[in-house]
């Protein structure tokens, strides 16, 4: 018996912004703006990381520049109760899912403070082993099938990613009890310096599906609705009990992969200006613009709005810092729900250790 | 009251807990319908079903991983490796994020799970399936580690991990799934992880021991007794870690001559840990060094030599004298 | 773009030994009856150990009974200089590549020295934890491919195997550098009591292949000619630098997972029966029968032959067992190529604690 | 001769290995072109081509699988895990067969590989970049661990490293990766794993640590000596696994006061081992119990507080005053 499969790409939007009608998903303007927003604040967050590193006020981190669109697209389609599940470079899904910038920026300045997830939350913290947070997510829908709750998982990672056996055995347990999880890959074309063709020799990430029995599809990642449609779909079937979803978000890493990396080492620049001309969010601009649901003073206003919120975050993120710099006891807390003796002991022997020039 | 072997004992805790609390749930590699290679999960299926308690694909890292994704959504998962020798496949699963999701959350996901691992000698099986590794474990900051020698140990400290908060590891001394049976109350009975207990008291020396090589120790123990008139303490560390060093202290004070027995390569074996422990509460109180009698450091041979390799009753006997400095006729 | 693959069986014998002409392999008269040998051979082997094991004379072991075409028709294709990664349950390949029938034994009787590899063997000694040993043979492909020799690795898993995620690192390596290795999946339908379909959601194992742009074949695992043929190809293609290839064998664990099992608890007698009807060896002998390649006679006399074999070599593993058994001191053989002082003193310790009677 | 700093001369090690014997590959996550996270690599695939100097796919149990196959089949393999976090990725592999294909084959498959993976804290990185859990290897029979503490160590020991015909964990401290600069001969130099070295001579006590806790180990010594006439003998582990004993044991005589210095957790810490060695082999030496100056028993916090985490010279000479019950007036 002959099956077949598709390597083709869904697209919606053109570089130019020009939409393929016949393909739009329902967006009203309402939520197009909220995502268009959501995008621009991502990217402004990311150059002010960048910044804060480069002048020594943060330590490293991985920016989502360029990766806007796919992380969205996708996310805007999860509600409060469902669960996201990030790798590393998901600022942009994580702002949109509402940890506060001031968060982060406390995160990026090395303080375990920053990592906190709120009591309300349904979203794991960033996991920076690679691959690893997929069993996580299968064990989340997995529990979420078993308590009957309407809840979609979501999990995001990269081209990279795909080579780790986590990925395997995660992909393999969601197809094999049809768990309702989403899997989101960023092929954002560079796993630090290795090239996507250097990863792995399979035309695409998305035909890696097949080996579970799973649908996966592959779109432009740089495209808002493209991505939004497609995950609006996987997101249904997973939540109707359908099973789960691979999507291949097809992207490109705009920016250095973690600020201690120099790309000039391994990828030209013209493959950037390339794939510069695909920026997601201009797309989305000139569509929007176009379809009449923004103009350029409202970009403008909402720019100045960003830069504000940016503002007050860092400067909310020093007053939590200067807080918390004389707390180096909270090194002991939160490993266990009650310290063991030897932590306890440890943690009451370096207090003395601490106040001994005051005894 | 039943008389129970370990396999029923782990059994009856595990029955328990799934009764007790909608949360719990069991898995792992062949622990439905058959129940467990070593009947341990026998008829748990049956009465808990398949959304309880179910077989996974043959994947370690997914097992733990899940269980990990699990707890954080507020789930109690019991989840079992086939033998510790194959729980380095999840090792990164282990270290990285169950040890870790708490505190990198910073109390948002707090990780009750328990993972249920076989581990150790003479049970005359295939390489990997013999080993004692619980350092690699005991080390890592964020777990819990505890192994019982007994039914009626099991099966509380069992009921004490699942109830933990924290991520606990529970080794199985499979060399005593059925060696022995032990009388198991009817009443739920807790041990939570950190408690050590004096098995039998003295003041000679201490032995102190864990698992399955609890039973040489205490053979050793009447051995000295009843031969040489040598009154040991024994105490069953049961938890790894946390490390119930009041315990261990207390009788290094008392007798000041300490042997550990532990089947675990002796280098870097828990083994150097009590010495630690007992050099900087007990220091001063020492009569002599203590010994370690442990492990060497191979890898345990297969079954026809595993014997030679783990310490015995008799291999402790002849440590204790020399410890003591006291000359036996042997042989 | 639309891409194609197959889940087509391939079989030449069918269930009564008739062959279909148009897909015979080139196997003459010779080769033809020393791999029937070769499967009646392992499956005698197979059965005495059984018998020593229920009597307590060695430890558990895994059978091999069901999957003997599956194994020499794979393995007759190696030639001497190649290399087996086996996984556990190989016993009919070992003993086509040479290991003597006393080593088994011995390694089953719980000796280290049942364990070594001939120093002019290439193959690898089994490997127990699953799915381990597959990086191990694109390791070896690797090097033979670095140092320009002309070899072929070919490594056996199961179907379970297919889960871990060694099995996923090792086949996108392996496409990814086109090297020369044959991957030998032996669907024998159950990992322990986990059936096939528990294990994943693919229709086949075979097209697994397609996730590393490998290709995947799929064959009657009981068919020793289709095995033969397939793997024919692939080492071929191997050989002359054109990549791996994953062959799927359709097969049957018609005896215990290992001796500590007991398969009453999770599958039917009907399926084991239903599979003895496809018997792999009863094929053969139909077919060489009918082209005439032997006879009862020659059959006979070959039962014969084999079980004195196996009565000599028991008679050797016990003779080796024997001498062995006043050694202990060998535990601390073979560790490090030179005993660390630890391991000496420990040695010596041991040594006079033995002695000490003697003392 | 030439002044390098450690990543320089772990590459220079790498070089000469290459250039002296073509069955040598190194090979890892972006080693190749990237020339490593850290520039370790640099220039290699340039000079020796990618058939030799390689990038694999994200996939450490592939990378150590891998190696343990070219290793069979007579190559050399040099692999790095881009942090030792990941190894963790890998731990099946190492245990179950890079530590055991010599044992397992009776001999016929000698495993020549090494291991390099960075470690340790202080370099203001993320989660699972700074932590030091060595144990884990050097409690594992079948490997050897090795961590060196300047250049030149660092040079001589990998090319031990690699020439040792046993797998070899060679973690590298990244916090010294840059830190200072030392002279390195010209001429290749070798240590092999099991030798541990004098850094400083001393008859008041002795302080032994390795790797990256060596500088503030030193400076304390320093500060012992100038502000307090204290004559510490320094001692450099170098090699976990063998344990250079003689060398603990015969400093531990000499002084009768012990300090042990390092980042890993403490509890079942190397410090541990260290310890009871000291109290097998020179308990009777022993003027004070010996001190452990370890990492906490918690994760290693996030970089802010990480300095606070780390033992740092001011904490070793508290601890060793203490431990020699001198008041020092400090603050
Ligand atoms: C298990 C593991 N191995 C190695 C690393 C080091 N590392 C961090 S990110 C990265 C590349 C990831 O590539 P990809 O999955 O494509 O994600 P991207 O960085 O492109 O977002 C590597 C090798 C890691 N974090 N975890
Ligand atoms: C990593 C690992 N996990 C678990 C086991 C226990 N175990 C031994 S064989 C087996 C099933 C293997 O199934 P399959 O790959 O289909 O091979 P088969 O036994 O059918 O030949 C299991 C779970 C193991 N040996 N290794
Ligand atoms: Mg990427
Ligand atoms: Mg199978």
């Amino acid at each position: 018996m002959k099956s077949e499969f598709s390597t083709e790409v869904l697209r919606i939007l053109d570089t130019e912004g020009r939409a393929d009608t016949s393909l739009l998903p329902d967006v009203d303007d309402e939520l197009l703006l909220q995502m268009l927003k959501a995008m621009i604040r991502a990217r402004r967050v990311d150059e002010k990381r960048l910044e804060l590193q480069r002048r020594g006020d943060i330590g490293t981190f991985a920016p989502v520049k360029g990766q806007e669109a796919a992380q969205i697209g996708a996310i805007a389609n999860l509600q409060k109760n469902d669960w996201m599940i990030p790798a590393f470079r998901e600022s942009a899904a994580m702002l949109w899912r509402g940890t506060p910038i001031s968060q982060l920026l406390l995160y990026d300045a090395g303080y375990n403070e920053g990592g906190l997830i709120d009591g309300d939350s349904h979203d794991f913290p960033i996991a920076i082993p690679v691959a690893t947070q997929l069993p996580h997510a299968a064990g989340i829908a997995y529990a979420a099938k078993y308590r009957g709750d309407a809840v979609v998982a979501m999990t995001f990672f990269g081209d990279g990613a795909t080579s780790e056996g986590d990925f395997h055995e995660a992909m393999n347990f969601a197809a094999l009890q049809q768990l309702p999880l989403v899997f989101i890959c960023q092929n954002n074309h560079w796993a630090i310096s290795v090239p996507r063709e250097r990863q792995t020799r399979s035309r695409t990430l998305a035909q890696k599906a097949l080996a579970y029995g799973m649908p996966g599809l592959l779109v432009d990642g740089n495209d808002l609705l493209a991505v939004y449609a497609a995950c609006e779909d996987a997101v249904e079937r997973a939540r109707g009990g359908k099973g789960p979803t691979l999507i291949e978000c097809d992207t490109y890493r705009m920016e250095v992969h973690t600020t201690a990396d120099d790309p000039s080492r391994y990828r030209d620049q013209e493959e950037v200006e390339a794939w510069a001309a695909r920026d997601p969010i201009d797309r989305v601009v000139s569509y929007a613009r176009e379809r009449g649901a923004i103009d350029d003073a409202a970009i403008e206003a909402f720019e100045q709005e960003v830069e504000e919120d940016i503002r007050n975050a860092w400067k909310e993120a020093c007053q939590r810092m200067a807080e918390l710099d004389g707390t180096p006891l909270a090194m002991f807390e939160h490993l266990y729900a009650e310290a063991t003796p030897a932590v306890q002991a440890q943690r009451e022997w370096y207090r003395r250790y601490l106040d001994r020039s005051g005894e | 009251m039943a008389e129970l072997n370990m396999v029923e004992a782990i059994n009856l805790a595990l029955r328990e807990a799934l009764q007790e609390d909608d949360s719990v749930l069991v898995f792992g590699e062949d622990v439905g319908v058959d129940g467990g290679v070593f009947r341990v999960t026998d008829g748990l299926i049956e009465e808990f079903g398949e959304d309880r308690v179910f077989d996974t694909p043959l994947a370690e890292s997914l097992i733990v991983g899940t269980a990990v994704g699990m707890a954080a959504y507020g789930l109690k998962p019991v989840c079992e490796l086939q033998f510790s020798g194959f729980s380095y496949e999840a090792f990164h699963q282990i270290e990285s994020h169950a040890a870790r999701l708490r505190w990198r959350s910073q109390g948002r996901y707090p990780m009750p799970l328990v993972i249920r691992m076989p581990y150790g000698g003479g049970g005359r099986a295939l390489e990997h399936h013999s080993e004692s590794r619980e350092v690699y474990f005991a080390h890592t900051p964020g777990l819990k580690t505890v192994i019982p020698s007994s039914p009626r140990s099991a099966r509380a400290m069992l009921a004490g991990a699942i109830r933990d908060p924290d991520p606990v590891i529970f080794m199985e001394p499979k060399r005593l799934y059925r060696a022995f049976r032990e009388e198991v109350p009817e009443e739920p009975e807790c041990i939570p992880p950190g408690t050590a207990a004096v098995l039998r008291p003295g003041e000679d020396a201490t032995l102190v021991s864990y698992g399955a090589m609890m039973q040489p120790t205490l053979e050793a123990a009447g051995v000295l007794e009843a031969e040489c008139d040598i009154h040991c303490e024994v105490i069953d560390l049961r938890s790894l870690s946390p490390l119930d060093t009041d315990c261990i202290a207390a009788s290094s004070a008392k007798t000041g001559h300490i042997a550990i027995v532990h089947e675990a390569p002796k280098t870097y074996g828990p083994g150097a840990e009590v010495v630690a422990t007992i050099n900087e509460r007990s220091f001063y109180y020492l009569k002599k060094p203590v010994r370690r009698i442990a492990g060497f450091d191979v890898i345990i041979p297969l079954f026809a030599r595993e014997k030679a390799y783990l310490p015995d009753s008799e291999r402790i006997v002849h440590e204790v004298l020399a410890m003591l400095e006291i000359e036996k006729k042997e042989g």
